[in-house]
């Protein structure tokens, strides 16, 4: 049976067309939502199928934060929207002191289920405000489960999960994949667990350690490896936090070599956690040392030919990947 | 709506309640058993009896790092606060909360919060899920002249304004925020006067007399339940102790606190309503006071006997799937 | 006060230079030669002009991801302004702004905003900076009917009020927040309604009769400069464009914006007035049409004809000291 | 001549003291200021000497940060005290979009002297919204300089270059050492360059990577462990950006072992950015992985037993030591 393509978007919304019919109590909560399904049209068909549940908010990424948590410590599942990750910024109390510590401060009286849904990423020229990636914030926020997919795939079945878990989740979408197609499967029971990577592309010389749009240039800069002989295994965390070690250590065993790649700044991003780890778990493992991919250090530029400088490149992934291999 | 003897000797016992609750963890932070910092509401318990004495046990609350009295009026577990309040395990959040981060989600009571105006989202948030709940429960989120200026109080009353949320914002206008004089800190006299801008009725009473509190709060609970949309309540009242007990309070004279006092004081002005109106006699009023203060008694006796969790105990209740 | 002559055509000619500007951004943009997205302010450009005419060059603006008229009205070289929408390394930013981020300090323009609302604090800041150093300075923060609703605007203005701060916040209330209608999003109708909250008054005006903006602000300026503090300046107006170019526009219907561009343009008012007043010719007014024509097809070419920035140039202008 | 010994507090007071008269352009803008100099007595003498130029805020956090912005792009300098550092989450937008990113945005066009100044830490039973370490998340930030002194000559020596800089400088100082004394220069033109770390404690057997309060963990671990003939060096970061790598490296390429110690939670620490660092620009000199002491993934609970569990202590340094140094 040949297998259904959906873009991200097209993704997201089934999913939550689906979890919404299966559970009542998942509503979406968000700045101009239901005109347009969403500023990229990433829910289309809830409005019209979900009248109330999806619910248009004022400008106020602080209240409708706050809002989520409230909703979510009193019987609903929320699904907060918001509008570009840049603006968590405007909430940071909201969901790093409030949502991350409340179960725990209570000494577990509660449960929050709680999805905050952030279009991050670069790419498309919109400077310093509107292109960050920021997940290394709430990696380091204890209380949070971080989640970034790269594939319509992953969109699917992590979202669900994310829907499901009676944690709350920080979900980063990338602005620039929404409209990339790839297979999802139609069963509305495909669920991704949090906490579990996945191997995408299998490779005996190195290890790739990626997510999001990093996956992408992980993936280009694999095929061209292949054709000098150097095999790329990669492997698509897709949830940072948990962290499936597990399957980063077994690659590492294999090949000796890691490469983490991602879109955020190099200093203080996720690949530092990550690197700082298998240097210490998989110490006698490394012939070479970790070496990691990201943007460059300073925010994202407006005019094209300074933000694709800044941003990382599949040329960069394949000088890591030569110099982690000596060749 | 007038209320029964019962009801108004209820309300009266638990001001005591709350007074002597407070004196106690006063001296209990004096003696070093409390640690950390503690905030009390002393002179302040005609705000929180008249509000939550309005409410059922299934509506919500969100409070302040002053919220002892509010959680007490909503019926908090004296045994369980006191714990927390000496960390112990016993306590509502097993030792992880302390005084300024109780909560009890069984009575409602969505918790204390340690950041200033850090509750008032959250109570939206359980405004708008009242409402997609289809219940008739409402919220009340208590805050103070301080927290009022912060955006979050902004942006809620303005959400709870356009989407005709069962909220009652409650401000605890005691006159100042840590060291700074309400004056100098907020740009109206009355702060219900900013109710107009969020298309919403703001009410200024004087919250040192529990039934007029009681009254704006019948009022404010009926029009929420009714469907009518948020109220802004605001209850003018003092703070006797120091913003956290070993406050120096260098920015006040010792004489301001002691006319409020002495001539302001929300307990013995509803005692002697209520000895006028034959609701209170001499013996009644020592009745209660003992009561309470064996009641409050015992429940410091539970926490001081109660046991310190054990260290290994800070790893859980962080993630419901870890 | 009344207006010169020459102030009046200076007026003119700013509102056709920011409708002429606006239009061949949008067509630029249209032509796929303007990267990222642009929000333009035909319809509003009354507003722009009405306030900025009444400030010095010395005095501070702020403004938003809608700015472009802002900055032309405060005096903006048009040269840098096109070369920075186009990403080239003569624009204001060197191209590492784009249309949401231009600034030009030497004119006080503290800068554009991608974060609504972002630019209030600062505003804030600027006026309490002018207090310490004791100038007669005045700040002029622009935000929109979206942005009042977040929490910044609420902190500025009681900052702003407290600190009789001579800051003048002016609403551009044109309707629309991106797809949501300001009715569904502000608990208020008039959003100037608000200013009591803070000791301040708050004026709405007709935001696309130049005069009566000019009027209003020529006022708070004046409060402003003479230390009595704050004004809430609410002009009412339309967006005629989409929110950004390109928006697909399904919460309104066309028949809207056409009633507004032909019955309402603050243009054709203007010229009206002045052509009644003796003030414009037929002549005079396509003489000004196209002396700005020729001036902004002089900045169109020379942005055109500029380079990009070097790819390493994206290391540079971080940090005074690295 | 003896040494003159002041607390950490006093240094700051009298650091600003020196600076105020130095340059009138420079106030102090936060909460409950005047009336207690600082609500740890921590701008003792300022009130009265400068009178107007300390100034009580209404508890607006976000607007406070965005003042000092607004300031700072006018003329003046400001110092922003946040009360505690846990409210910075009410300001991120102001820092982390406006206050980092305005110089680069606008392409150099002005400068922004800021410092805001936060006391952060644990230790002093206050609970999970009044104890954090956040200095990790405005390392990860581009456009901000991250300060975080351990001892009162430290803190006079940095935040007088901080209130020179003129880029926006993030400075830590903990609650917990606000009393502790120590010898202090009282030459008024005494200052430590941002980016300069101190080796604080000679040793060949391994080194202590450390700031803030985990300097003194390792300060007491250094000495037990230096009667078990472990002699441990002690790198004193002082500034985590701009960073001083090249004293690390040479410390490392003496004592070929790191330890990190930080009192900020381990996961997405400031450990990971050095230890990911190290492993890559030191590896052939390396004999052990680069291990990370600090506080346990949990935000920080009240009870005295629960806290003093999940904060870094001497003996998990201790431990971190001997396993570098395989002993
Ligand atoms: C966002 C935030 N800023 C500052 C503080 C520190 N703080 C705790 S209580 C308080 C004063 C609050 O005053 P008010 O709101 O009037 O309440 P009251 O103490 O008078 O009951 C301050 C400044 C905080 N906890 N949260
Ligand atoms: C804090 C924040 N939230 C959301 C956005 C996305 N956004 C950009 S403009 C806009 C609408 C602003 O409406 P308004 O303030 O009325 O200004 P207008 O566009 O009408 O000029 C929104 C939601 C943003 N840039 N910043
Ligand atoms: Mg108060
Ligand atoms: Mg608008």
């Amino acid at each position: 049976m040949a297998e259904r393509r959906l873009s991200a978007s097209a993704a997201l919304a089934e999913a939550l067309r689906e979890e919404m019919t299966r559970d009542e109590t998942i509503f979406i909560l968000g700045e101009d939502l239901v005109s347009h399904s969403g500023i990229f049209g990433q829910f289309k068909g809830i409005p019209e199928n979900f009248p109330g549940r999806i619910i248009d908010a004022p400008i106020s990424e602080t209240c409708v934060a706050g809002c989520g948590v409230g909703a979510g410590l009193t019987g609903m599942r929320p699904l907060v929207d918001f509008h570009f990750s840049d603006f968590v910024t405007c909430a940071m109390d909201e969901l790093c002191n409030q949502a991350a510590k409340i179960r725990y401060m209570f000494g577990g009286q509660v449960k929050l289920p709680l999805v905050v849904w952030c279009p991050d990423g670069a790419g498309l020229r919109a400077a310093a405000q509107h292109s960050q990636s920021l997940e290394a914030w709430f990696v380091h926020t204890p209380g949070l489960k971080v989640v970034v997919p790269s594939e319509p795939a992953d969109v699917k079945g992590l979202i669900k999960s994310s829907l499901r878990d009676d944690d709350p989740v920080m979900f980063f979408q990338h602005k620039r994949l929404f409209a990339k197609e790839g297979p999802v499967p139609e069963d509305a029971d495909f669920i991704i667990p949090l906490g579990q990577a996945a191997i995408k592309r299998p490779g005996a010389d190195l290890t790739f350690l990626t997510y999001g749009s990093g996956y992408h240039l992980c993936l280009q800069a694999a095929e061209e490896l292949a054709a000098q002989d150097i095999l790329a295994e990669i492997v698509d965390l897709r949830t940072l936090k948990p962290l499936d070690m597990e399957t980063v250590a077994h690659s590492i065993q294999n090949t000796n070599r890691a490469v983490v790649v991602h879109e955020a700044c190099v200093t203080g991003g996720f690949g530092a956690e990550l690197a700082a780890r298998i240097q210490v778990e998989l110490f006698d493992y490394l012939d070479a040392p970790v070496l990691r991919v990201g943007a460059k250090d300073v925010p994202i530029p407006f005019s094209p030919v300074l933000e694709d400088y800044v941003l990382p490149s599949v040329a960069e992934v394949i000088e890591a990947a030569r110099a982690v291999t000596y060749r | 709506m007038t209320l029964d003897r019962e009801e108004l000797l209820r309300m009266y016992r638990t001001m005591v309640c709350v007074r002597q609750f407070e004196t106690l963890a006063g001296e209990y932070f004096a003696a070093g058993k409390i640690p950390g910092f503690i905030h009390l509401s002393i002179g302040q318990e005609a705000s929180s009896v008249g509000v939550c004495s309005a409410l059922r046990s299934d509506d919500f609350l969100t409070t302040t790092h002053r919220g002892h009295g509010h959680l007490i009026a909503k019926g908090a577990d004296l045994d369980r606060m006191v714990a927390e309040l000496l960390g112990k395990r016993t306590g509502y959040c097993k030792g992880k909360g302390g005084s300024m981060h109780i909560a009890d989600f069984a009575l409602g009571i969505l918790g204390a919060n340690g950041v200033v105006a850090g509750g008032l989202p959250l109570a939206v948030g359980a405004g708008l899920s009242i409402k997609l709940r289809k219940t008739d429960q409402v919220v009340v989120s208590f805050f103070g002249d301080g927290a009022s200026n912060r955006g979050p109080v902004h942006e809620a009353m303005n959400m709870a304004g356009i989407w005709r949320l069962p909220v009652i914002f409650c401000v605890e206008n005691n006159g100042y925020a840590s060291t700074t004089p309400v004056a100098r800190a907020c740009s109206v006299p009355d702060l219900a006067l900013r109710a107009a801008g969020y298309g919403m009725p703001g009410v200024t009473v004087d919250g040192n007399d529990v039934l007029a509190v009681r009254e704006a709060a019948d009022q404010a609970v009926a029009r929420a339940r009714a469907g009518q949309g948020p109220t802004f309540l605001e209850n003018k009242t003092y703070r006797i102790r120091g913003h956290f007990e070993g406050d120096p309070q260098k920015y006040r004279e010792e004489a301001e606190v002691q006319a409020w006092r002495d001539k302001n004081d929300p307990l013995q002005r509803f005692a002697a309503v209520l000895r006028k109106g034959n609701v209170l006699t001499q013996d009644l009023q020592q009745g209660i006071w003992d009561e309470v203060e064996a009641q409050i008694g015992q429940a410091l006796a539970f926490a001081e006997q109660s046991p310190y969790p054990e260290p290994k105990e800070a790893l859980e209740d962080l993630l419901v799937n870890p």
